[in-house]
């Protein structure tokens, strides 16, 4: 699914077009309308209605799993219905060997990387065939072999372990890279200034991905500083803007910013700026419609693939839906489990006790 | 008397040392305008205004560590942790830097402070929305602990808490932030730090608890009686200091002890209190103190409930150690 | 076999295991060209070169949420803490991530890390260069913990723990750095987790301990010997998981328990080890089982020698406990 | 001794001259040899006479303590002998209401408030008389009636603090300002990022002084940034550097920020770029050496002042160390107080065992 090559990404990012782009304050490719507003990078049709097909996927299944939420089905779930533009447009930014570090409102992005709909309901639902053994809230997933890390609560911890995966794989002269997600309220957290120091002294070849969902409400208890991208300044690291309903913009943005890692430039900080879906905008800037559009205009979308598309999509999650609410409860030895390689003495008492 | 929950209570509390003095201050993340994640500082912003009500960045580093600027300077924040769980990232400030300013600096300066955070399971939480860290600052000289079961005591508690000259955890049991309701004294009065309170009183078991569990404990002693095993139930209410004298008393009389709480069961208080009893009552023990806590796991999401220490697993633990 | 002190005996196990796997990076803060504050990672940087054995910023945060990145990408990270006492600006990384990160990935990632940071007081260090804080991480589900005494062990558990999948808390008690020294296997072995060792047999009483204080413990045990008490001492190298096994089978035979370390006395390991002996042989026990520990106050500076449990503490609670 | 009022204060900072230097790269004051290298602000001399001897005092005791060290009579003591220009040019540019933040490297800042060299020593012997009662180390000193708070060894945490006293300064309407003294390295900890953040939202009156004490060499380890100054931009906090060899250029750019805060604009970063004595510069750049030069080009300073002064520090300090050495060790049962207000039942069991 993600099919970006490195070639690819650099292609896209090296033209003078691109460059040009990332100085401008805040990168735009499409209107709210889909139309192109500025001069795009080489973009293959067939890469954008994939990203458009697994926006769509993340949507669908982000909106049911808030329905079950509010049935009282599932815990508390916060999902980023409305970010797929960030949270799916950087995931096709990435090669599969890159890793993504996601806070725990995109699970959806091991759906753009390959994962199965019903594992993504079975973990929601935390039963005896979740991924992650029912041992964590719907936002705490982990998917190894799709190289996404375990999501997890505390503010921010995610991203120094982006950067020292990143450094890792800078020691081994491995050509990976690592993608952290945060909002814009972790830049206050202090992992953030751990990461941010030590992506800067070290080169590492990590993206750090700031969704400031905020906007265009400025965030006064955070920061008094006019953006979050300034703060790269005081850690020589770049920080780049772009808008964060586009999701071309996003594509073309977190490219250019793997590309640089790759060439072992170091790491940039993006920051995404996202009108919420329920705000005064978010209807006008929804980033599904907006590329919906730009693939009408392009001949690359109609109505029927789309009625297509939403039957589909409604079949593979019911399924999915009724397969996880059925499945049997973790049992309770289980408990017990992976605190530890191997069951400790005192520990067996417990479960045995 | 008013009948409140524990937010209520918590919340009065606050409003009223407010009043009385107006060094107090409520620092936090989304405390203001927001009135916090469980509604405890509700209506606190509205009545004081920002410069005593603050939301602030989020970083609990920050916020415990300017709250001790703020105290030096002769202050009492009552900086609010949204969960226990995440006070981590200012763990430093509160064990390196809170618990030891007074010893250090030759008692010239004290750090009161009062550092308010929902702890428990039983909400759906998982491991970070649920757990019980005490013992982790008890272990570090220099704090008291407190955790109250009832609306009564979170409220004389937290006057008491915000008033001592020493800083204080206070634990908020989440799990019965709105579940335990009960008459709580209009105006100022307070609860003594220190002392632990015998629930129910009995002649076989004693039942050392605290917080949300307390009623887990009551209930398990109801169903112990059935089968005829007559427990003595105490709420510790303050986890430290150690309130030994009516801990060794009860035991002195029932000579059986069971303790109960959410927190992983290895150097827990549990183990504090079963150690402090060998010392001070080894020979009126007649049977082996036991412990009904939480397991050396994180908290798990899913199974929850068979993680906590609920009556379930008290109660044959009382029967077993009345019949050993 | 050739003698060698701790110092020698640590730096010589990093030194082979980073010419065996080539994973393993050292990282910390002076690690690299200065050697380390006590000189135990001196030479590596000249020999493994500056992207495996890493001079950091000043962030203990930064330095563990960093190397959790590098296990999960499959490397073998040994970050140094310069002080044991400085450990918790990354006390979040290691309790909130680190020990939870294989159970909530549901088994699928692990985070073999081992942290290696000198403990204990004794050298004029005050409360930032002396403290004890194993506690603080056995308390939390997830960690290993390990603590030797002789240049032996400490070679032979720091290979065990580099090679072992889940992480593990190295504590290197700094006041024998130097000063015990012993014979070292040359090249390959490793010494097992979670088994202590019998230092010295006895019938009379079983004294438990680890790190510096093992030598106060066997001066004691020499002296008590002297009154006719016959002590049986145990060095429980690895401080989590608990060798059970040793410590009741030792029990079981004098009935006798005393508990040494320098850590301060409540929630420390000696009350959980107290009341894991309540549980396992209650009913063999024939004295109150006693602990000598640090005391509940923060590290002292001129006082240091009268806050350590030293020998001249440990033999009157030896003789007394036989005797009881 | 601190005359400084704010109103001085004030003049100093916002004559056009003044406030041009801030905009200087490096602001300095007196060249190595002692003269003026830029339009100076109004300085009286009898404060500049006063701010010698007090950094005299504080080499002379920094000298003192660093040989009863190596002697083996007290514990290890780092002092800062070469950056007196930091140290006492900060202190005096306070006034007394004013709060000091130091790190372990400081204790020489209360004998520039009127702490005695007896107080000094006592406390270095951690004797019966010293102020902290024997509980911290040389370096972790305290005077609440100098508001001195306690230095620690914890790298960071006093940021906070200073940020968090200035910040009830503030709200409670007191012309109060906090300045927290720490080294370069400091900046890679968790408590900067916190402080500066904090600092920059609530517009807290602090002073940040940073001792940039490895210059003129890079701190490759900490930051890959060209100075630390800059690293306020991430938090809207200015930042100056100055010259941390040259007292006047301390005093001037730390009572700028001083008036600053005062007039609640909030806090400043300065970086003091100090070559420290025993680098290649040091002797020739030694502040002491330069201040002296300077009073003596304008008569306010004499060879035969210079041999009094050195006379008496020479016997105040003597007489200090005599008494410091024959003070009693504090009891023992002092280990148990000051853990809280009253003694516990547990630590008197402990206490009385
Ligand atoms: C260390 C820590 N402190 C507090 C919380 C509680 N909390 C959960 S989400 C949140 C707000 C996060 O805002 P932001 O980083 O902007 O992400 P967003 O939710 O907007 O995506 C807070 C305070 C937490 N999870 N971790
Ligand atoms: C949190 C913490 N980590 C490590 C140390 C050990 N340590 C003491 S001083 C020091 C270097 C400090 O450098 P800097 O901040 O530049 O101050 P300087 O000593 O140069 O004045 C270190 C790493 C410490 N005291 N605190
Ligand atoms: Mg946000
Ligand atoms: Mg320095």
């Amino acid at each position: 699914m993600t099919t970006a090559t490195r070639t690819q990404a650099d292609q896209g990012t090296t033209t003078r077009g691109a460059d040009e782009a990332m100085r401008e304050d805040v990168v735009r490719v499409l209107s709210a309308d889909g139309e192109l507003v500025s001069d795009a990078p080489e973009l293959d049709d067939a890469l954008v209605v994939d990203l458009y097909r697994a926006m769509a996927r993340a949507r669908a299944c982000d909106l049911r799993a808030a329905a079950l939420r509010d049935e009282g089905r599932i815990g508390a779930y916060d999902g980023s219905a409305g970010e797929e533009a960030t949270t799916i447009g950087s995931t096709l930014a990435l090669r599969d060997d890159d890793w993504i570090f996601p806070t725990h409102r995109e699970p959806t992005v091991a759906l753009a990387r390959g994962g199965s709909v019903e594992a993504f309901f079975h973990h929601l639902f935390g039963n005896a065939l979740d991924g992650v053994k029912g041992r964590q809230m719907p936002g705490g997933f982990a998917a190894r072999s799709l190289r996404i890390a375990s999501a997890s609560a505390p503010v921010g911890t995610q991203l120094t372990h982006a950067v020292g995966l990143a450094w890792a794989a800078r020691i081994r002269k491995d050509d990976v890279v690592a993608l952290a997600h945060f909002g814009e309220r972790a830049t206050s957290s202090g992992p953030f200034h751990n990461a941010m120091n030590f992506a800067g002294v070290f080169k590492t070849p990590a993206v750090m991905l700031c969704r400031n969902s905020n906007w265009p409400q400025v965030s006064e208890t955070e920061t008094i500083t006019d953006t979050f991208a300034e703060k790269g300044i005081a850690y020589g690291v770049p920080g780049v803007r772009c808008d964060g309903n586009d999701p071309l913009a996003v594509l073309r943005v977190v490219r250019h910013a793997v590309a640089r890692a790759a060439r072992g430039e170091g790491t940039t900080l993006v920051e995404a700026l996202a009108h919420p879906l329920d705000g005064p905008e978010g209807a006008r800037l929804d980033p599904l419609v907006r590329l919906r559009n730009y693939l009408g205009l392009r001949g690359h979308w109609s109505d029927a693939a789309q009625a297509e598309l939403d039957e589909s999509l409604q079949q593979e999650i019911d399924q999915a839906v009724a397969a996880a609410s059925a499945a049997p409860t973790p049992p309770r030895t289980t408990m017990f489990d992976d605190v530890f390689v191997t069951l400790p003495g005192h520990l067996r008492d417990q479960r045995d006790a | 008397m008013p009948q409140m929950n524990m937010v209520q209570a918590i919340n009065d509390a606050l409003r009223l040392e407010m009043e009385r003095d107006d060094r107090v201050v409520v620092l936090g993340e989304d405390v203001g305008k927001v009135g916090g994640v469980f509604r405890v500082t509700a209506g606190l912003f509205d009545a004081f205004g920002g410069e005593r009500v603050i939301d602030t960045p989020l970083s609990e580093g920050g916020i415990i560590g300017t709250a001790v600027g703020m105290a030096l300077y002769g202050m009492r924040p009552v900086p609010e942790i949204q969960f226990a769980d995440f006070i981590f990232p200012a763990y430093d400030q509160i064990v390196s830097e809170i618990a030891k300013y007074r010893y250090r600096s030759g008692g010239q300066y004290g750090c009161p402070i009062v550092i308010r955070t929902p702890v428990g399971g039983g909400i759906r939480g998982g491991h970070y929305h649920s757990q019980s860290p005490e013992s982790q600052f008890i272990h570090v000289a220099g704090l008291k602990v407190v955790c109250p079961a009832t609306p009564e005591d979170a409220k004389g508690l937290l006057l008491a808490s915000i008033r001592d000259e020493d800083p204080v955890m206070f634990f908020e049991p989440k799990r019965i932030y709105r579940a335990a309701r009960g008459e709580v004294p209009e105006g100022d009065f307070t609860v003594e730090i220190g002392k632990a309170r015998v629930v129910r009183e009995g002649e076989d078991v004693t039942v050392i608890t605290y917080g949300a569990m307390l009623y887990e404990a009551l209930d398990a002693a109801a169903k112990a009686e059935a089968e005829g095993v007559d427990c003595e139930v105490i709420d510790l209410r303050t986890l430290w200091p150690l309130d030994v004298d009516t801990i060794v008393a009860s035991v002195e009389k029932t000579g059986r002890v069971v303790v109960v709480h959410e927190a992983p069961k290895s150097c827990g208080l549990g183990a504090e209190i079963v150690a402090l009893i060998n010392e001070k009552a080894f020979l009126r023990l007649e049977a082996p103190p036991r412990r009904v806590t939480g397991f050396d796991t994180p908290f798990p999401y899913t199974l929850e409930m068979e993680y906590l220490p609920l009556s379930h697993r008290i109660l044959p633990a009382l029967v077993e150690t009345a019949r050993f």
